[in-house]
């Protein structure tokens, strides 16, 4: 047996498990802001379980049960690319980092063709929205990594992770090799990013429960809704990943899973006291200062490495 | 009613209608009846071209439980733990008003010890509708701490609510005549101590909300009422005070113990979303004070005149209008009897009836998806008024 | 737009160590506070089965179902069953509740998919967890009856004029509003006059209305609103938070608001050919005649003395019952067409056997006219009167002067009642001896009152042991003090002589009041062994008959409870019992 | 305010009869109901509270009442008027007060009443219903909800007289 294989299968595992204890977790901090005690920490895998094991009464067409697998399978081709730490992913070769933008984006266009089919406004509005915000948030986003890039002079995830380290152990702290210390405009310009990738408030305009009643999600129900929680699982691993992989990179893999929870817990804290942004005002927001800022990032990243 | 609602429901998949016969491509948009962004069962109907609504259409009647036809079969102290079911988050109002058309029609007294303590109840109750109106507010902007604090703040009211007239909601407390029962012991104590713990909270509350920048920038300039529109559209209340109009029924042509009390009304300029909630957001401090003040000068002695056996109680016949200032805007209750044991017509005037459904069509209209929640909210329609 | 605005919002994370305010169900449990509405619970021994919560629960959550319970004199076997998925939870019943047995418990959850399980029996006989309860001052029942206008004593003691001024209409009206229609008295009254139906027309102002339900059931309705046992108020439920219903004034009232009862009450008769023969015209008499001449009859009404009225007209004082009264009554009674025949004493002249011969049935209703006697040494003697024979002198006009003498009465009932203030209002000083507690007294308690008013004094617990004579004339009594036995459980305490401690009374006169039984000697003569007799009183089926075919009895002398409406229901009871007899013939 | 009801009269030639508290009350011809209010609401009455209807069904008649309210003298004005029963046409008032149009909409659906050139008389609360307009007092709830709904109606159950099996 080949040890890829068996990478491929239990990378999916793994990150699915972590992401459900972050979101778990993650229930618990804001409920304990919003003055609760909230759910158990395992409610999450209680209630994925609880809907896989659920029948799925209505379909809208092929293409609308096709559209949860489709996000769920581009989130899992993308999770091949991510490095675990400093352990190497499965697929690595040089320009991964731009073929993961592209997977990234797979998942949402995969839902908004079953979202479309379901041909309920909400979603449809929901779906628009979402599509909206990637445009958003992806223009600063491209423009940090290109940073990155021009930094470590390398296109490849592993190879970035790679600049970043150094000697590691429990005693010794070497984080000052990280990105962001070297890179810190771009590292800001980044986290600011990830909260609308995240689809943290203040950009949760997608799903947005008081505008579009939970939006894409709203005509989904059993499976689907099962895997499109799943997916979302995905999507935090995947995303605080890779902006660990970049910035707070080069650590080892017992340092990887704090380092991933605590990026998705600074979005929490911005997520629990903010309302959110109007659409419009969302891109304006992104288009604003986190793309100056990048910009800036960038020639500051020039300026460093003459 | 259950016709309606699947005819409804068979509509709401039809989903995005694109209408052929009109030049502009427009879809068909439902809100309500079961949507977390309203205020109860009710729906609008929405025309909307990309994000923007052209046409706005309000929908109402999902919770039309027919009190005004079912008060006409009960008699008349039947109708005491009817009336306080039409509004859900401020039953009291009903509840004090009710009795006062009795008691304007009948000519019983109510104790003055009764009348403060009505008046303590009343404003008890609009504090709590203030929190539920912030929460919920906060809720539609997409800020779900300040719900879960202040539903939290509005149980300690409630739990007050229970030591006096046993019940959390519902509370069937003030009858014709007077109060049901006494105050319990220490209740003045614990009110004063929890007024206190509020006037802490409400400060709290600024820090995440009401001085929020993200807030601010959601609210202000989005869904003016004018001075002029405010009175076309008969609008009144909080609302017509976020106009800049000064007018509020407890100052005008007061009521209970409102004659002996201090308090200032409140206005805003802008008569838009922001003005509107900060006008409440003020007016909840001035409530405190009321609240101090009325604890202060509370007097002693009866706290009930009899009324005769209520199996047999004929009213004398006649009618009367009472009105009181809810969270909401006027509260009436036109009563009309005709010398029998059952009231012969119950009106009730509920503030939602003028804003929410003229008034919101036309503010809706022109607006963004994002802001239909917000803007019904801000106007604090309670759609069981409208229905009852 | 100020960077503290931006950054104020995180402020908010203070709160992540502090405590949460919600609850964590079931670790721990909040205990709702002590006014909660919650679960109703009934202490079914303490109700009464009267309905008013059933009638005022707005949703009709409840109702009242037959249940194993004892039926006790003024209750009924029905008792609550709340419907919870109907109950709102206000609390109405049990402001309504008379007796205060039934309350919101603070228990608030039940559970379960069987949606039968939610209609509860509330069948509770210890408190636990009470939560909303009857508080007294704000039930919903006013409790103290409309006021009446009365003669002051002063006043009243000079003449025999009615004490009582009688209800105007508006508190009349007010009165009946008090009612709650539970029917209970309807059960109590002996005649089961339809009372919440009769108060239900004088609210409504329709007091001819009022009159035509009485006289369904009671042709001596206006004699019974002026002098009665009233059972009815007795066993109202309202007087258990204040006083009762007035029902005997509210007939009073509605009765005397009517000129002539003719003109209201419909009085058409299909004649018949069978004669009935009634001997007496008491009460009982005059209700049997009535009724059975409504139905055809051709009545024949037999009375010993020279006006009809029996004991009403000769036993009760003119200030109790106004003479005009029972003139009016019997006016209308003769107007049927029913004949009294006065002076006509059967058993001498004519004898039961004629009667019987000559009519198809006979009813005898000649009521107690035997006094007992005390049976002690020295009672023998002019001056000792029997309270029948002294009431009948004064009622029929002989002259009696009882100034400034002194009078002992003995006796505790109604009649010892009309003894002591007849004679107070014949000018004597008048000493009354009853030898149980004055709670035990039969006599209405408004009586005793009223004879205390007029300046009688009571000598409770007191037993006459002998007549002091002197020249044959009463100088004193000797009498002792009793102690009360509660041994007897049930039944009321025996009364124990206390003979070491005699003291001494003067006085002039004594009138004996401590009760009578019928005389029953001529029947005896005539029938001997064939007519049966248990305790002093005929034996007689549901009928009334008695072991003789055609021979009726009724009124005091065959009931126990020798009052006036008794002996009204008895009349109207027989009246049916001889229609149903002779249509069976 | 009774110096303001003698204005008042004196102005619009109106009966106005002060009541408790701080109404007063006017009666006025179905015809002159248009009228009435322009002059009211040329004299200051901005607000209009509500419109409600009352079915006197022994008359035949329903009697439809106006509530209007004037700010600055603080008078709550209830404009009375008679209309029949059998043919209950009256015309509208939406283009004088705005918000009467969602009031005049409710009372048509509730009682029947038509209100001639109101623009929006559509179907407001209630939606397919055959039945007469449900507010009307010959509408029988009691026996509305038994046919629809197979429920037990127990009033008369409650109310009726135990002793009945005394007669």
């Amino acid at each position: 047996m080949n040890i890829n294989i068996l990478y491929a299968a239990l990378a999916p595992i793994v990150a699915i498990l972590l992401g459900l204890l972050y979101i778990g977790i993650g229930r618990k901090i804001i409920a304990r802001l919003q003055r609760r005690y909230g759910p158990p920490f395992y409610q999450q895998y209680i209630d994925t379980i609880k809907l896989l094991a659920k029948k799925t009464v209505s379909s809208h067409g092929v293409f609308f049960s096709l559209g949860p697998i489709m996000g769920l399978a581009g989130s899992m081709v993308t999770l091949l690319f991510i490095p675990f730490g400093s352990a190497a992913p499965l697929l690595s070769f040089h320009g991964d980092i731009i073929l993961v933008m592209y997977l990234v984006v797979i998942a949402p266009l995969g839902m908004a063709l079953g979202v479309g089919e379901g041909s309920n406004p909400n979603g449809s509005i929901g779906m628009a929205r979402g599509l909206t915000l990637m445009l958003a948030y992806e223009v600063p986003f491209v423009l940090a990594l290109f940073s990155v890039v021009l930094y470590t002079h390398t296109t490849s995830i592993a190879q970035i992770v790679q600049s970043q380290a150094g000697e590691w152990s429990l005693l010794k702290f070497h984080g000052f090799n990280w990105l962001t210390f070297a890179l810190p405009i771009s590292a800001i310009v980044a986290d600011i990013c990830l909260q609308g990738m995240l689809g943290e408030k203040p950009f949760d305009q997608v799903i947005a429960p008081h505008e579009i009643a939970s939006g894409p999600m709203v005509e989904y129900g059993g499976k689907y809704l099962g895997m499109m929680v799943i997916n979302h699982a995905l999507h935090i691993y995947i995303e605080t990943a890779l902006f660990v992989d970049i910035f707070l990179g080069g650590g080892p893999v017992w340092f990887f899973i704090p380092a991933t929870f605590s990026v998705f817990i600074l979005s929490l804290i911005i997520n629990g006291v903010l309302p959110r942004f109007r659409i419009g005002q969302a891109l304006k927001f992104y288009w604003g200062v986190p793309l100056i800022l990048a910009v800036i990032g960038i020639i500051y990243t020039m300026v460093v490495i003459k | 009613m259950k016709q309606k609602t699947e005819q409804k429901k068979s509509l709401n998949q039809g989903g995005k209608n694109m209408t052929e016969e009109k030049s502009i491509d427009f879809f068909e948009y439902f809100i309500g009846p079961q949507h977390p962004g309203i205020t109860g069962n009710f729906g609008v109907i929405l025309n909307a071209v990309g994000d923007e609504i052209i046409k706005a259409q309000a929908n109402p009647g999902y919770l039309h439980r027919a009190f005004e036809k079912l008060m006409e079969q009960r008699m008349y102290l039947q109708n005491v733990p009817l009336v306080c079911r039409i509004c859900v988050p401020e039953p009291d109002v009903n509840e004090a008003l009710y009795s006062m058309a009795i008691e304007t029609l009948t000519g019983i007294e109510v104790p003055e010890r009764a009348k403060y303590i009505r008046t303590i109840v009343l404003e008890m109750a609009r504090l709590a509708a203030y929190l539920f109106y912030f929460g919920g507010t906060a809720a539609t902007l997409g800020l779900y701490t300040l719900p879960n604090w202040s539903f939290g703040d509005r149980d300690y009211i409630l739990d007050l609510f229970e030591e006096l007239t046993g019940a959390r909601i519902y509370h069937i407390y003030m009858q014709p005549g007077g109060v049901r029962r006494d105050l319990p012991k220490d209740f003045t104590k614990k009110l004063y101590s929890l007024l206190q713990t509020l006037k802490k909270r409400i400060k709290e509350y600024d820090g995440i909300f009401f001085d929020a920048a993200l807030f601010k920038k959601r609210t202000k300039g989005v869904g003016v009422i004018n001075k002029d529109m405010a009175i076309e559209y008969s609008v009144t209340g909080p609302n017509l005070r976020a106009s800049g109009i000064a007018y509020d029924i407890r100052k005008d042509t007061p009521y209970l113990a409102y004659p002996d009390i201090n308090f200032n009304v409140i206005t805003e300029n802008e008569g838009d979303f922001y003005s509107r909630v900060m006008v409440r957001r003020r007016e909840f401090e001035e409530d405190i004070k009321i609240l101090e003040q009325l604890i202060d000068k509370l007097p002693s002695g009866e706290v009930w005149n009899r009324y005769p056996m209520p199996l047999n109680w004929k009213v004398e016949k006649g009618d009367v209008y009472v009105k009181v200032e809810s969270t909401k805007g006027e509260y009436g209750y036109y009563v009309v009897s005709d010398g029998s044991e059952k009231p012969r017509r119950i009106h009730v005037r509920g503030p939602s009836m003028t804003h929410g459904i003229m008034l919101l069509e036309k503010l809706l209209k022109g607006q963004r998806i994002a802001d239909i929640s917000p803007i019904m909210f801000s106007l604090d329609i309670c759609p069981p008024d409208i229905d009852r | 737009m100020a960077w503290n605005d931006i950054l104020k919002p995180l402020s908010g994370w203070k709160f992540l160590f502090k405590k949460p305010h919600t609850i964590r169900y079931p670790k721990e449990d909040k205990i709702p506070s002590e006014r909660y509405r919650g679960i109703h619970t009934n202490m079914i021994d303490k109700c009464i089965g009267c309905g008013s919560c059933e009638k005022i629960c707005m949703n009709q959550a409840i109702t009242m179902k037959e249940m194993d319970v004892e039926v006790k004199e003024g209750t009924t076997n029905l008792r609550p069953v709340v419907d919870h998925g109907r109950c709102c939870y206000c609390g109405l019943c049990v402001d309504i509740c008379p007796t205060g047995s039934l309350w919101l418990s603070r228990d608030y959850r039940h559970l379960s998919e069987d949606i039968d399980t939610f209609i509860i029996d509330p069948n509770v006989k210890e408190k636990e967890r009470e939560g909303w309860q009857k508080a007294p001052e704000f039930s919903l029942i006013p409790p103290e009856r409309g006021k009446m206008e009365e003669i002051p004593p002063e006043k009243r003691v000079k003449s025999f004029m009615e004490v009582f001024v009688g209800y105007t209409e508006p508190i009349a009206k007010e009165e009946a509003q008090r009612c709650l229609g539970c029917g209970l008295c309807v059960d109590a009254c002996a005649t089961h006059m339809h009372i919440p139906d009769y108060l239900k027309a004088i609210r409504e102002g329709n007091n001819e209305e009022a009159v035509r339900i009485m006289f369904k059931n009671n042709p001596l309705s206006e004699i019974c609103g002026t002098v009665c046992t009233h059972f009815c108020e007795n066993v109202c439920p309202v007087g258990i938070i204040g006083e009762p219903v007035a029902i005997q004034w509210e007939k009073e009232f509605a009765t005397r608001t009517i000129e002539d009862y003719k003109k209201i009450i419909d009085t058409t008769i299909k004649e018949k050919k069978e004669r009935v023969a009634v001997v007496g015209a008491g009460p009982a008499g005059l209700s049997f005649a009535f009724y059975l001449r409504l139905k055809g009859y051709k009545i024949d009404v037999f009375e010993k003395y020279e006006k009809p009225g029996g004991m009403m007209l000769l036993g009760i004082p003119s200030y109790r019952l106004p003479r005009k009264v029972i003139e009016k009554e019997i006016k209308f009674i003769t107007s049927t067409g029913v004949k009294i025949h006065t002076g006509t004493q059967i058993g001498k002249k004519k004898t039961f056997k004629e009667l019987l011969k000559k009519y198809s049935a006979v009813f005898v209703a000649t009521g107690n006219t035997k006094p007992y006697t005390m049976g002690i040494p020295g009672e023998e003697g002019k001056d000792t009167l029997q309270a029948i024979s002294f009431l009948y002198d004064v009622n029929t006009g002989k002259k009696i002067d009882l100034k400034g003498k002194k009078v002992l009465v003995v006796g505790g009932g109604n009649v010892a009642m009309d003894a002591i203030r007849t004679s107070r209002r014949l000018g004597a000083d008048v000493y009354l001896s009853y030898r149980r507690r004055e709670v035990d007294m039969p006599a209405d308690e408004l009586e005793r009152k009223e004879a205390k008013e007029e300046g009688i004094e009571f000598m409770i617990q007191t037993l006459p042991i002998e007549v002091i004579r002197e020249k044959g004339k009463i100088k004193a009594v000797k009498y002792v003090p009793t102690d009360m036995d509660f041994s007897e459980k049930g039944k009321r305490p025996k009364p124990v002589p206390r003979m070491n401690d005699v003291r001494t009374l003067e006085v002039d006169i004594i009138i004996e009041a401590i009760g009578q039984g019928p005389d029953l000697t001529y029947l005896e003569q005539e029938f001997g062994e064939s007519l049966k007799i248990e305790k002093g009183k005929p034996v007689v089926d549901k009928n009334l008959m008695c072991s003789i075919k055609g021979l009726f009895f009724g009124g005091d002398m065959a009931n126990k409870q020798n009052d006036i409406v008794s002996a009204v229901a008895d009349g109207r009871r027989a009246a049916e019992g001889v229609h149903n007899y002779l249509q069976n013939k | 305010m009774s110096d303001f009801i003698t204005r008042l009269k004196n102005i619009t030639g109106l009966n106005i009869h002060k009541e408790k508290l701080y109404q007063a009350s006017l009666k006025v011809d179905k015809e002159k109901i248009r009228k009435t209010l322009l002059d009211l609401k040329k004299e200051g009455f901005l607000q209009f509270t509500t419109l409600t209807c009352i079915d006197w069904i022994e008359e035949k008649t329903f009697q439809l009442v106006y509530h209007l309210w004037h700010r600055e003298e603080k008078l709550h004005l209830k404009v009375k008027i008679d209309i029949d029963r059998d043919a209950p046409i009256v015309e509208t008032v939406s283009d004088i007060y705005i918000v009467a149009q969602t009031y005049e909409r409710e009372v048509k659906e509730m009682f029947g009443v038509d209100f001639k050139g109101n623009k929006r008389l559509i179907p407001f609360i209630l939606e397919d219903w055959n039945e007469i307009p449900p507010m009307r007092r010959d509408f029988n709830t009691r026996e509305y909800v038994k046919d629809m709904y197979e429920t037990e109606d127990r009033t008369e159950e409650i109310f009726k007289p135990r002793w009945k099996k005394y007669d």
